[in-house]
């Protein structure tokens, strides 16, 4: 293969951790000037192969080659040197600084830190229309905002070749489309951009080219206009995949949930939550939809007690809980399910059979009066592994250990075998595979027949129209009016959450008061 | 175990981020203290209370403590808790005295400021290459370092003239400066005992008069460390490993590198504190000698918001309290009390009609109220209850303070290369 | 306990060791040899025993805060090496010394500072002296010296036996000139002793005096009096501070030696080398013996001549304390 | 908790026999730099305590055991408790003020003294927990303050309540206890009339309800839920704030027995010559039992037994007896040094295990299936 005109080629690539080969034989051609998509399954290796690409991870095997020069990546600093820049899943900002501090932070010597850094800060936010004051605190920004900043640091490096790791995992649809831009800006300036996402119509309308990488391999590099989303599916899962589909309703009028006005915030200045109305009946999904920052982690930590409401009432049936403590609320039937399970959901330190009891510590099976009952819950716990089949070789090992879909299942496993009424389930298939994916699904309308009524907050639209009964869309701290999931589409959903639909823009925190 | 719990420490997220106070009020409570310090010492007569001799001990006691929180303020910068602050102040103390009687008084200094390093080097190397709990590692310090440096005493120092195995010979003087011409003039200024003129001539005297190189080099290090840590991409560096290591890793920062820097600054700093201690404040090396001050220094460093420019006012609050009582306890702390009265009055009143915050409002005017009755019916207070006074106004200011503060987003936290993303 | 054959009474022998030169066991206070106060007036009685009676010795010193058990194992231990003639200073080691000499009763003890019911023992001689007596004199040449009316007392750390020094230092000046200031000081407070090892605490108090008006400040402060004297010197001329133990204008830092007025001198190191000559000359005694100002036990150091002119005023106050027709207060 | 496996209890036993011999190591390398009799040292270190002196040291043990105990509460749930030093010296203080009065007869004054010293000891830490749960004071710096403040109030009341001073003495006291409130022990070891500490039977009970607290209830797993994780801990609800605040009093109460086997087998009173700093040493002790009940009555009878053999070291062989604080810091660093390298070996060792073994399941049902 010629190397003239080819930004970076891999050649197999192979990176084993203890156990596991995260990557075996990869073999990847990036065009210069192009937009490059890597795709596959949760866990089939992107990330490992795009660190090793920025100097995080050095391969055990292979070679890797940027603009026709082999190079060696020791390090970031190398990769770095090499033009090479990287936005990761998780974005890697400091937020007590501010974004001139973020985006100078390592590349001093470029333009100072000082006057002749913040000029071509704000030269390249103009030239990109990224929209980025140097001087504000990143703590203040919202999502996008720091996406762009993760962007700008980059581009402050003059990195050639751009990585961006799920760049839109956390945006909605309208910001995707001002991020597609953005990389079109950027191609059109001769940069190459790499990037990794699930959301195979997304990849199928920017790339110039897609690779697929199925359990650290790759499989194929196809061209988006030859191929289909089902096709690159499948070349992903090796077999069909499943979708969520909607289900005859099994809505009740009897009330599981009601919020009545919940207001969270300081008397003065903009509330985190804003006069929030919402019932949920017995039987019935209400997803909620929203821009991440707007309020939805916020709301289900109100309704769980991790949080006093300054204003409004919860109900659960007829009981006023809006003073209770999380411990009562969880007794009295609601389950949980959090957002981020490591920080949540688990003791990562701790073994699965303890991890079972948490959240339930004062529950059947665990306790036996004051005391905990070990033998009842371990023999739950296996009984769990094998009902929600967790993949672990016994209860005894760290929950740590455990991959995320596993542990995912666990704590799903755990919230439903105290048969909650309510379930508030926060992202619950964030970050899973589609097997894991589609079995958790199974058991939430499983639950949902026998009378569960469910708060259902996520990030991926597919999921909660597939879902849900009704979709409420969570804007600055406000609900908006109800959509019906058979019927509204992914678009007026984003259009939505953004506030397009109503002229304002969701992320008016970078624009400043 | 790392960093303690964080409950209640948290910055409630809705609450306005507080930002830097302007100028113009910091002078403005700077004029008010002092007319309120003046009208306190014509009321009560406790003429010392912002006496020149007053402030000078403040500085001397401030200075220490000072440097050894100036020494937590570069390790938590660089996001590594460092309670062995203690332990190197004690090496600092055996290092300056004994490298001061071998090779003279500004190499004591250096002794000092090796001997810390030591003791950073064995903190960097559990918390930083083995990856120990950050508190823990500082509590084995403070076991190992009186224990090192008693034994190293007891093998130097005994047999010098003057020394034994608990105390070295008298060391030589590091030199001291004034802002010459001005001393003679405050003092008569003073002397006068004017409503406000005195005071201020006091307080410029303690702290323009008499001074040591090491109160000076303490002083201009305050400084050195803003800028440093501020104003430098060293200092950039630095702090984005107490904010983010792993962010700063991936824009290419040695990480460790820049830990282990911070670490080692504190050593130095801690160290250099002990050399202040055994060369400046007391001429010679005495076990024991630092009693403390290495703790409330990192009291001092937590109670300025881990910034310099509050460290210092730190050090200096408890140098002042602890002269206070040190200097004349009764009348002095008699004095404070009046003044702890009349400020938490006014700080109830505006809770309750300004904020609306009836607990706290009612909270303050309570205890006022209390300590006004304390300062009426009695006309000492006893020097045991006098010597806790540093104590009770650290814990004081601290219980006011603290959910202003802000740590380091990564303090304490154990950073692993390659383990974040 | 002890299966040693010691012979009573005599010269005590070392165990297994034979004849030969007594075998003196010292067990210092906190701080040991060399802390220029307390300790180190104890080790001058003993290396005078050492020269003059060819004894030989064992020294071991106490910790900060350790437990009663390692003090009585500490005797013990010397008792064990064949060490019979044992000195324990401070009254620290009152309880141990009462225990450990009951179980030895062939060895002989004496403990300093200590004369209560816990101590006591058969083969114990209980050693105190009496601070106030010369702490009232130095009181008195305080008063009699001072030109501003005005002087002051720096204790290292408040416990009674300090506040013994200060009464006698109170009643003393005030018998002089009953209208004078006097301001009191303690460093610290138990169980913190670093009163007694921090000369910058010591420099801060004195300094406090000195710049309220104080002339002559006496310290009772061991290793912080180092701190007591550098504020006299700071002080400028005129201000004096008083020494305490020992001489300390032959001890101290030769740069503060000039300014050191008197000492209020407690001769622990008598004590320890008459105990030890008893012990060799056969002539010990058990029970209480207290060094006081009519036998030498404690005094006023001249060193420096500085209180020659008040000579004719202390010495009828002497007198009357060693007739007493004077009784000092030994609580202040 | 986990299910035994002899690899990984090998693996916990090697970082405390790793961690000594690193800390003869060390010491052995200073002594021999500073020109020391290094095998003088040694052999008077290791030399056996006759029984008096094991004596002793159990009896120390049991003081160090109260205080390490009370340190473990805290560090069971991340919270650092530096203040055990003030909390004991107020709690001996208050019990043995109210013990000296003899307000009721014979045991049941033993009785009201534990009261009064539990609820002193609790109420002290009791300050440091309601100032982080109401105003966010971290406990470390609250602590380092209280144990000062604690002296200067102690003292203060000392002064106030003292008994007569007996003729003669230096201390001052509170009063004596009546003769019916000692409890003076009784002989454990043969060759020796010295007693161990009656309260030794105190410590034994506490070390028991401390290991069945924090692993057999609920109270306990929350503990260690909060310890863990907080955030997590507080999804699973946990009161955070009234888990610090049981836990500093459980802790304060535990270090208010510190001084009781001083106080009741020993002194009689709270006098000017109780023994101070029996906080710090606890802190260390916790770390080297690693918060284990066992872990900790072991490390106490070590760091004992190094305290004790200190005493005769210089009359044996004229070194100072410093060495052996040096000889004990190290440990303590060595010993959690090596528990850390220890818990990353065994949670590698973990992960390739749990994959290998998921690995061999995955092959065998030949069904395809989801991915792993
Ligand atoms: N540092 C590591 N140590 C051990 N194993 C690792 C490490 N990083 C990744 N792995 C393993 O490598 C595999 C690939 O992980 P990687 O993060 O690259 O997946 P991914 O394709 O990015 O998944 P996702 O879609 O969830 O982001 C994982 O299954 C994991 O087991
Ligand atoms: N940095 C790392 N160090 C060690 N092991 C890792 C690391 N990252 C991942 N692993 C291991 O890889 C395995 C699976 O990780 P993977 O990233 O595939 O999970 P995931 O499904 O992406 O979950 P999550 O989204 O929660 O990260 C687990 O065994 C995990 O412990
Ligand atoms: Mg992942
Ligand atoms: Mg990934």
């Amino acid at each position: 293969m010629p190397s003239t005109g080819t930004a970076v080629e891999l050649h197999g690539i192979t990176k084993r951790f203890p156990g596991v080969v995260a990557n075996k034989d990869v073999e990847i051609v990036v065009r210069t000037g192009t937009v490059h998509a890597v795709v596959g399954e949760n866990g089939a290796g992107k990330s490992t192969l795009m660190k090793i690409l920025y100097g995080v991870q050095r391969p055990d095997e292979g070679t890797i080659t940027v603009n026709g020069q082999q190079v060696d990546l020791r390090s970031p600093t190398d990769a770095i040197k090499a033009g090479i820049g990287m936005v990761f899943q998780h974005f890697m900002l400091a937020d007590n600084l501010t974004v001139l501090e973020n985006v100078v932070l390592g590349a001093e010597k470029l333009h100072g830190i000082g006057a002749g850094a913040r000029k071509e800060i704000e030269r390249i936010s103009q030239a990109y229309g990224l929209g980025i004051r140097p001087g504000d605190l990143v703590a203040d920004l919202g999502v996008g905002a720091r996406q762009r900043v993760e962007i700008l640091k980059v581009l402050y490096r003059g990195a050639k070749i751009l990585i961006l790791d799920e760049p839109t995992a956390v945006l909605v649809p309208q910001e995707v489309d001002e991020l597609f831009d953005n990389l079109a800006e950027l191609k059109s300036e001769g940069l190459t951009v790499l990037f990794i996402s699930h959301k195979l119509d997304e990849v199928l309308k920017v790339a110039d080219e897609i690779t697929v990488i199925r359990r650290g391999t790759t499989v194929q590099t196809v061209d988006p206009k030859s191929v289909t989303a089902r096709r690159l599916a499948e070349l992903m899962v090796g077999s069909e995949l499943p979708t969520p589909q909607t289900e005859d309703s099994t809505v009740t009028d009897e009330v599981a949930l009601r919020i009545e006005g919940v207001t969270l915030g300081a008397s003065a200045g903009p509330k985190v939550l804003d006069g929030i109305d919402l019932t949920i009946h017995a039987g019935e999904v209400v997803g909620i939809a929203g821009v991440e920052g707007n309020g939805q982690a916020e709301l289900v930590e109100v309704v769980m007690g991790m949080r006093d409401a300054n204003a409004g009432t919860i109900m659960f049936g007829h009981t006023d809980i809006t003073d209770w403590h999380t411990r009562e609320i969880r007794e009295a039937g609601i389950g949980y399910i959090p957002e981020d399970r490591h920080r949540h959901g688990l003791l990562l330190d701790a073994p699965l059979w303890e991890n079972r009891i948490l959240g339930h510590q004062t529950e059947e099976p665990n306790v036996n009066g004051l005391l905990i009952d070990a033998k009842d819950a371990k023999r739950d716990t296996d009984r769990i592994v094998q009902e929600y089949d967790v993949r672990t070789p016994s209860i005894f090992v760290t929950a740590g250990s455990l991959s995320g879909g596993n542990q995912q299942k666990l704590i799903i496993g755990r919230e439903m075998s105290h048969t909650p009424k309510v379930l508030v389930a926060a992202h619950p298939t964030r970050g899973v595979d589609v097997g894991a994916q589609s079995a958790i699904w199974d058991h939430i309308r499983a639950a949902r027949r026998e009378g569960l009524g469910v708060l259902l907050i996520s990030a991926d639209l597919d999921e909660l129209i597939g879902l849900s009964d009704t979709i409420r869309v969570i804007l600055r701290g406000r609900l908006s009016g109800e959509f019906d999931p058979d019927t509204v589409t992914a678009e007026e959903l984003g259009a939505a959450m953004t506030g397009a639909d109503t002229g304002t823009h969701a992320d008016t925190k970078e624009e400043g008061a | 175990m790392t960093a303690g719990l964080e409950i209640g420490t948290r910055v409630v997220q809705d609450a306005p981020r507080s930002r830097r106070i302007p100028t113009k009020y910091l002078l403005a409570s700077g004029v008010a203290g002092l007319v309120l310090l003046s009208l306190l010492r014509i009321v009560t007569g406790a003429n010392d209370i912002d006496s020149g001799g007053i402030i000078s001990a403040a500085l001397i006691g401030a200075v220490p403590i000072g440097l050894a929180g100036l020494g937590g303020l570069w390790s938590e910068r660089a996001g590594v808790v460092n309670i062995g602050l203690e332990g190197m102040m004690i090496l600092g103390t055996w290092g300056a005295a004994w490298a001061g009687i071998k090779w003279g008084p500004w190499m004591g200094l250096v002794g000092g400021i090796v001997a810390g390093l030591v003791g950073a080097a064995i903190h960097a190397l559990a918390t930083i290459g083995f990856g120990v709990d950050h508190i823990v590692s500082g509590v084995a310090l403070n076991v190992i370092a009186p224990g090192a440096t008693s034994y190293l005493a007891s093998r130097t120092f005994t047999g010098l003239q003057g020394g034994g195995p608990t105390q070295s010979p008298p060391l030589k003087q590091l030199p001291r400066f004034s802002v010459p011409g001005i001393e003679d003039p405050l003092t008569d200024l003073e002397r006068k005992q004017w409503f406000l003129l005195s005071d201020v001539a006091g307080i410029l005297r303690g702290l323009l008069t008499n001074l040591s190189v090491v109160t000076i080099i303490a002083i201009l290090l305050v400084v050195a460390t803003w800028w440093i840590l501020w104003r430098t991409p060293f200092g950039l560096r630095l702090r984005s490993c107490g904010e983010s290591p792993v962010a700063a890793e991936t824009l290419g920062v040695n990480v460790y590198l820049y830990k282990v820097y911070g670490v080692l600054a504190s050593g130095a700093l801690a160290g250099l504190a002990g050399a202040f201690l055994a060369q400046v404040a007391a001429n010679a090396y005495r076990e024991g000698q630092t009693g403390g001050r290495g703790y409330i220094g990192l009291a001092a460093m937590i109670f300025g918001n881990w910034r310099p420019g509050g460290l210092a006012g730190g050090s200096l609050l408890f140098g002042y309290t602890d002269a206070a009582r040190l200097r004349n306890a009764g009348s002095n702390i008699h004095a404070l009390i009046l003044l702890a009265a009349v400020l938490l009055v006014v700080i109830g009143l505006w809770q309750l009609l300004r904020r609306r915050r009836v607990v706290q409002g009612v909270i303050a005017l309570v205890v006022g109220v209390g300590a006004l009755l304390m300062y009426l019916l009695t006309d000492q207070v006893s020097s045991e209850l006098a010597a806790t006074t540093p104590y009770v106004v650290t814990l004081l200011v601290m219980a006011l303070a603290s959910q202003r503060l802000r740590m380091p987003a990564a303090d304490g936290k154990i950073y692993r290369r390659g383990e974040g993303q | 306990g002890s299966d040693s054959d010691t012979g009573s009474g005599g010269s005590g022998t070392g165990t297994g060791k034979g004849g030969g030169a007594l075998k003196v066991g010292m067990a210092y206070d906190v701080g040991g040899r060399g802390d220029q106060s307390f300790n180190d007036s104890a080790a001058k009685g003993l290396d005078k025993a050492k020269s003059e009676l060819g004894v030989s010795a064992k020294e071991s010193e106490a910790n900060t805060g350790e437990a009663e058990s390692a003090r009585e194992q500490r005797l013990q231990s010397l008792v064990d090496s064949g060490y019979t003639t044992i000195v324990a200073i401070g009254f620290a080691y009152a309880k141990s010394v009462g225990k450990v000499a009951k179980a030895n009763p062939d060895v002989k003890f004496a403990i300093i500072d200590d004369a209560s019911d816990d101590s006591k023992g058969d083969n114990v001689e209980q050693i105190t002296f009496a601070e106030q007596e010369g702490s009232y004199l130095v009181g008195a040449a305080a008063a009699l010296k001072t030109k501003t009316n005005h002087i002051g007392f720096v204790g290292g750390v408040q416990t009674p036996l300090i506040k013994k020094f200060e009464a006698g230092y109170l009643a003393g000046a005030k018998k002089v000139k009953p209208s004078i200031k006097i301001d009191s000081t303690y460093l610290t407070q138990l169980p913190d002793v670093s009163g007694f090892a921090d000369p910058a605490k010591g420099k801060t108090a004195a300094d406090g005096q000195f710049q309220a008006g104080a002339d002559i400040v006496y310290h009772a402060a061991g290793g912080s009096g180092a701190g007591v004297f550098n504020a006299a010197k700071a002080a400028g001329a005129n201000h004096w501070a008083i020494g305490v133990d020992s001489d300390q204008a032959l001890t101290a830092d030769p740069s503060v030696r000039s300014l050191i007025l008197t000492s209020m001198v407690k001769n622990v190191n008598v004590g320890v080398y008459d105990f030890i000559k008893s012990v060799k000359d056969g002539s010990f005694k058990a029970g209480k013996r207290e060094f006081a100002l009519k036998d030498g036990g404690v005094g006023v150091a001249t060193t420096g001549g500085h209180i020659d002119d008040i000579k004719t005023k202390l010495d009828p106050l002497r007198e009357q304390i060693i007739s007493g027709s004077i009784k000092v207060p030994t609580t202040p | 908790m986990s299910r035994f496996e002899p690899r990984r209890f090998l693996l916990g036993l090697a970082a405390p026999v790793l961690a000594l011999l690193v800390a003869v190591l060390v010491t052995s390398l200073i002594l021999v730099i500073t020109g020391d009799p290094v095998a003088d040292v040694w052999s008077q270190m290791l030399k056996a305590p006759k029984p008096g002196q094991a004596t002793d040291m159990i009896n120390n043990a049991v003081v160090l055991y109260f205080s390490a105990i009370a340190v473990a509460i805290g560090f069971r749930m991340n919270l650092f408790n530096i203040g055990v030093d003030g909390q004991y010296r107020v709690a001996a203080f208050a019990a043995a003020a109210v013990g000296g009065q003899a307000l009721l007869p014979g045991p049941l004054n033993i009785v009201l003294i534990l009261l009064v010293a539990m609820a002193t000891g609790a109420l002290w830490a009791g300050i440091a927990a309601w100032l982080k749960v109401t105003r966010g004071v971290s406990e470390v710096i609250s602590t380092i303050m209280l144990n000062s403040i604690a002296t200067g109030v102690v003292a203060w009341l000392l002064a106030k309540v003292a008994a007569e001073q007996s003729a003669g003495s230096n201390d001052i006291g509170t009063k004596r206890l009546p003769d019916s409130s000692h409890l003076d022990g009784f002989v454990l070891l043969a060759g020796t009339q010295k007693k161990v500490y009656g309260l030794i039977v105190l410590a034994v009970v506490v070390g028991f309800l401390y290991w069945f607290v924090i692993n057999r209830t609920r109270f306990g797993y929350d503990l260690r839920a909060t310890g863990r994780s907080e955030s997590a801990a507080v999804a699973s609800g946990v009161n955070v704030k009234r888990m610090v605040l049981s836990s500093m009093l459980l802790s304060g109460a535990v270090a208010g027995m510190v001084g009781l086997p001083l106080l009741l087998g020993e002194n009689y009173n709270y006098g000017t010559d109780f023994q101070a700093g029996l906080g710090f040493s606890g802190i260390a002790i916790a770390l080297i039992g690693r918060n284990n009940a066992i872990g900790i009555a072991l490390g106490a009878l070590l760091w004992s037994y190094l305290d004790k053999q200190a005493v005769t070291l210089p009359i044996a062989t004229d070194v100072d007896d410093s060495i052996v604080k040096i000889i004990q810091g190290v440990m303590v660093l060595a010993v959690v040094i090596a528990y850390e390298v220890v818990r990353r070996l065994g949670k590698r060792i973990e992960q390739q295990q749990v994959t290998r073994e998921l690995a061999a399941q995955d092959r065998q049902p030949v069904a395809e299936g989801a991915s792993a």
